[in-house]
């Protein structure tokens, strides 16, 4: 894991590279580095960090940390497999314009990341981030046509009302 | 359901509670749906009577052979054809999670089902006439499941083997349909997943029913009619 | 016009051959009516699950696979946020239906690194005894359903007859055969009874040779050697690309094993070998996954030997049940029960992704915590969910029936993909 | 005459006999219920689009002809080793003749690249 200083080392090469508004926020939390990123630059930034030896993209996913605006949070899991080495980098995106440039696509900025193509459909269809220029952006565990997000904390858990004898007429009949 | 719920029209009414009132086989209401009629028969098999709370026996003419007709099995045919059908069932292998590994091992030699006729299970539902819907059944995947049952072979019977498919067992949120839901399932077996030996038991049960002399469910054994629940301030 | 039209061109007769130019013209490069998009759908014996690849053929050649899940999307993560700390780990574990020690140690190690408690050394020997065997029940699982696609029905009884025996061991040790809930946040629930050991060290000294069973019965079968060898290779970089780790990525030559590179639970103190692979086609797949039992083996046989004596839970009570005859001496204990058993276990905020190898690859778990009794959110990253991106360039080109060896070689297990 | 091809007879009218009871009592027997998805082709559980005037490759009927051409050859091999020792080495020569001019075909058919599919 790269410790405390590594990671402000990598910070500080990010802010040279990419802006200084670039690295919002370092975290080093039991062992592990997170770095909190400004959403415009999401593919420049791990481009760098690809360079520097970052070059395998574990995991792509949605958080929600619902009373907090911006609401929607997006990590992304790097392994440098070289000297085993973690980071993880956070983007957090209003729920009002919850968009996001992909990773997947070979773009102008150098090559994609195309293990985040179905992990990028998971975080639209379960958060409802929509990554611009994803080749293929669909629903993918939820039915085509399903209206809401259901992984946003404020979608209700659904499921049934528990059916026991005395309550047993009024759900039967409320589904008449 | 939920927004977005089952592509399936999905019509769930309350079973009328056996022969309240109106003769066996008449249309009684849920239709002449042949569960009714036998539920009725069988109801009557056991003395329950016809009119008021607990209808008595007493039948004439046309009723009468209805009657018989519809619970006893008198002919050695019908009891030829059940006997073979219980003995032969071709299972269709709808294994959709974790209760399909199990339901794989009761293939295998420690719970040899091949031993009750049940072992060649068929993939396509056109030589199948039993489905053990071993798995949860998600929103996307009930009107798959509802369309296999639809292109079964004729006597056909449904098993829903594991928690999740009877009542949406531990996970009781949007995603999932109960299998009673969309679909008439004979034997429901429990467990999450449900032992080899449980989903074993399932099958020689329903094996039992299709020979028309299903064990009596506890409630029939001690006559009780049913739990009466003490409604707190009812 | 392709190396498939000029072929036939030489045996059939000429009418067919002007047809098949005016196609040409009028549709481009290649016929498109003869394209034939099927559904080789959610219920269908080869696909292990309910996966439906939406496959696109030109007689028996695959054009384009699209796979589409979420036919067994179950909510597991939304469940997870609903449920307290404890609760979590039944729900957790019928994700990934044929590791479920493996779902339940990422989840439990990220928690017990959330609270920063430390697993005491028996528990995480037990930890490794229990995940060890459940490797081999999923590679077990694996190899009878893929023979059976491959035509070796008889290997499935085979490897059914063991898998019945580590079930029982699990039995014993937990008291359910799948989904054990056997691993706690801070060890395990309860040591192991007393013939445990003799049971399994039984189990491990006929293993291997049972392994070699299997090996003789499918290595040198030439119909196995046919469809498996040379079949839809993919090399290393493009899994690495693709995100694929586990026994795929491991065929294909690169070593990349969580338990070797970051060991966790005390991995470092055995020593096993890594299978590694050379071509990285359907054959390597098979082998390495083969080997993998003999390693696991080995490791279970360490373990067991090394087991040391102590506590097989961590003593912190804010973590773990005080033992039940505290319960009625002591004050503490029972307020202490009293909180953990109601309210349930408080985690100090924070995230972590602490990832573990499964059979399948990397299954890490993120888990976010915002301090109150309920984690605030529970991500699995499925290797299956990410291995299954590669089927389309491992598979585009072959015939329908290497996609079938290749689905099968895959080992995509459906509940982890759609959580 | 009847008496040499009875043995011959009895096990055409049984067999025919077992056939058409079976298909007799399926339909008879058997409780018909129409259900609207029923007659629609199985693809797995979806509706299936596959149109009716789908135009197979040719390589599929290729292999089918290929397949009966030297699985009749096989047949009639069957009748002569039963009887080889009856028929005398006559036979003999006469089925080395047919099987070496089913080889030439066979080398043919090997040579034109037909056997491999792609």
């Amino acid at each position: 894991m790269p410790d405390a200083t590594g990671l402000e080392l990598i910070a500080q090469g990010l802010r040279e590279a990419e802006g200084e508004s670039v690295v919002t926020d370092t975290l080093f939390f039991r062992e592990r580095a997170t770095l909190s990123v400004e959403p415009a630059h999401i593919r420049a930034v791990l481009a760098h960090l690809r360079a520097r030896g970052y070059a395998f993209l574990a995991s792509v996913h949605g958080v929600d940390y619902y009373p907090h605006e911006p609401r929607l949070g997006v990590c992304y899991e790097l392994l440098d497999m070289a000297n085993v080495e973690r980071i993880t980098v956070k983007v957090r995106v209003p729920s009002t314009a919850p968009e996001l440039e992909s990773v997947t696509p070979d773009a102008a900025d150098g090559a994609g990341w195309p293990t985040a193509n179905h992990q990028e459909r998971e975080v639209y269809d379960m958060f409802g981030v929509v990554f611009r220029g994803h080749p293929d952006l669909r629903r993918i565990l939820m039915p085509e046509d399903y209206e809401g997000h259901p992984q946003r904390r404020d979608f209700p858990i659904g499921g049934e009302p528990v059916i026991f004898t005395y309550n047993e007429h009024e759900a039967l009949g409320s589904s008449e | 359901m939920a927004a977005g719920g089952v592509g399936v029209e999905v019509k769930r009414e309350l079973l009328v509670g056996p022969v309240t009132g109106t003769r066996p086989g008449a249309a009684a209401p849920g239709g002449s749906d042949l569960r009714v009629r036998s539920l009725n028969a069988r109801q009557l098999l056991r003395g329950g009577d016809l009119e008021g709370p607990n209808p008595s026996v007493h039948l004439e003419g046309s009723d009468f052979e209805r009657h018989v007709e519809e619970s006893v099995m008198t002919t050695t045919l019908d009891k030829a054809v059940a006997w073979a059908r219980s003995n032969s069932f071709f299972p269709a292998t709808f294994g959709l999670a974790c209760c399909a590994i199990e339901m794989m091992s009761i293939v295998a030699a420690r719970v040899d089902v091949a031993r009750f006729g049940f072992e060649a299970f068929r993939a396509s539902p056109r030589q199948a006439d039993l489905l053990i819907l071993s798995g949860r059944v998600s929103i996307k995947m009930a009107p798959i499941v509802r369309r296999i049952y639809d292109q079964m072979l004729e006597p056909k019977w449904a098993i829903s083997m594991g928690a999740c498919c009877s009542s949406m067992g531990v996970f009781n949120n949007y995603a999932l349909v109960p299998a009673d839901k969309f679909m008439p399932i004979d034997v429901h077996v429990p467990g999450c997943p449900p032992r080899p030996e449980a989903l074993m038991h399932g099958v020689l049960k329903l094996r039992k029913m299709v020979q028309d002399d299903p064990d009596m469910g506890w409630r029939e054994r001690y006559d009780a009619q049913g739990t009466e629940e003490i409604v707190p301030g009812a | 016009m392709s190396e498939y039209r000029r072929r036939e061109q030489s045996i059939t007769l000429a009418p067919f051959e002007q047809q098949l130019e005016d196609q040409l013209e009028a549709g481009g490069d290649e016929p498109t009516q003869e394209l034939l998009t099927l559904n080789f759908g959610p219920h269908h014996p080869a696909t292990h699950g309910v996966l439906r690849l939406l496959v696109t053929l030109q007689g028996e050649v695959v054009r384009d696979v699209k796979p589409i899940i979420g036919y067994v999307h179950t909510g597991i993560e939304k469940t997870a946020e609903d449920k307290s700390y404890w609760k979590v780990i039944p729900v957790i574990e019928r994700m990934d239906y044929l590791a479920y020690y493996f779902n339940a140690m990422a989840y439990c190690s990220a928690v017990e690194t959330l609270i920063d408690v430390e697993v005491p050394k028996r528990a995480q020997y037990l930890r490794v005894i229990h995940m060890e065997l459940n490797r081999i029940v999923s590679h077990l699982v694996w190899l009878g359903t893929s023979a059976l696609d491959l035509g070796a029905i008889s290997m499935f009884w085979y490897c059914f007859r063991e898998r019945e025996k580590i079930l029982d061991l699990f039995e014993m040790s937990s008291g359910q055969r799948m989904h054990t809930r056997y691993f706690q946040i801070g060890g395990v629930i309860e040591d192991i009874p007393r013939g445990f050991a003799e049971k399994l060290s039984g189990f491990l000294a006929e293993m291997p040779s049972r392994v070699d069973q299997y090996g003789d019965l499918l290595n040198s079968n030439e119909i196995v050697l046919q469809r498996l060898r040379g079949t839809c290779p993919l090399d290393a970089e493009t899994l690495l690309s693709l995100g694929v780790t586990g026994p795929l990525l491991r065929a294909a030559g690169n070593p990349w094993d969580l338990r070797k590179a970051a060991p966790y639970s005390s991995y470092e103190d055995f020593d096993f070998k890594i299978p590694v692979g050379t071509q990285g086609d359907n054959y390597d797949r098979y082998a390495c996954r083969l080997a993998e039992m003999y390693e696991s083996v080995k490791i279970v046989q360490q373990a067991l030997d090394g087991l040391p004596e102590g506590p097989h839970i961590t003593e912190d009570r804010k973590v773990a049940l005080p033992p039940r005859h505290e319960l009625a001496t002591s004050m503490e204990a029972l307020i202490h029960h009293f909180k953990l058993v109601t309210e349930g276990m408080r985690v100090p905020p924070g995230e972590v992704y602490s990832p573990v190898e499964s059979p399948r690859g990397e299954l890490g778990c993120f888990v976010r915590s915002d301090g109150s009794s309920k984690p605030a959110r529970v991500h699995m990253r499925d290797p299956s969910f990410v291995n299954l991106q590669a089927t389309s360039p491992m598979v585009k080109g072959a015939y329908i029936a290497d996609m079938i060896a290749t689905l099968a070689m895959l080992d995509p297990i459906l509940g982890g993909i759609d959580r | 005459m009847l008496r040499t091809y009875l043995p011959a007879i009895v096990f055409l009218i049984l067999g025919g006999a077992v056939g058409g009871a079976f298909a007799v009592l399926n339909s008879v027997i058997g409780p018909r219920r129409a259900t609207p998805h029923k007659q629609d082709p199985y693809e797995c559980g979806l509706p299936s689009e596959v149109k009716r005037g789908l135009r197979f490759g040719i390589s599929f009927y290729l292999i089918a002809m290929l397949f009966i051409l030297f699985d009749i050859e096989v047949v009639f091999l069957y009748p002569i080793a039963i009887e080889l020792r009856a028929y005398g080495s006559f036979a003999l020569v006469e089925t080395i003749v047919f099987i070496v001019l089913l080889f030439v075909a066979f080398a043919y058919v090997w040579r034109r690249g037909a056997l491999e599919w792609r």
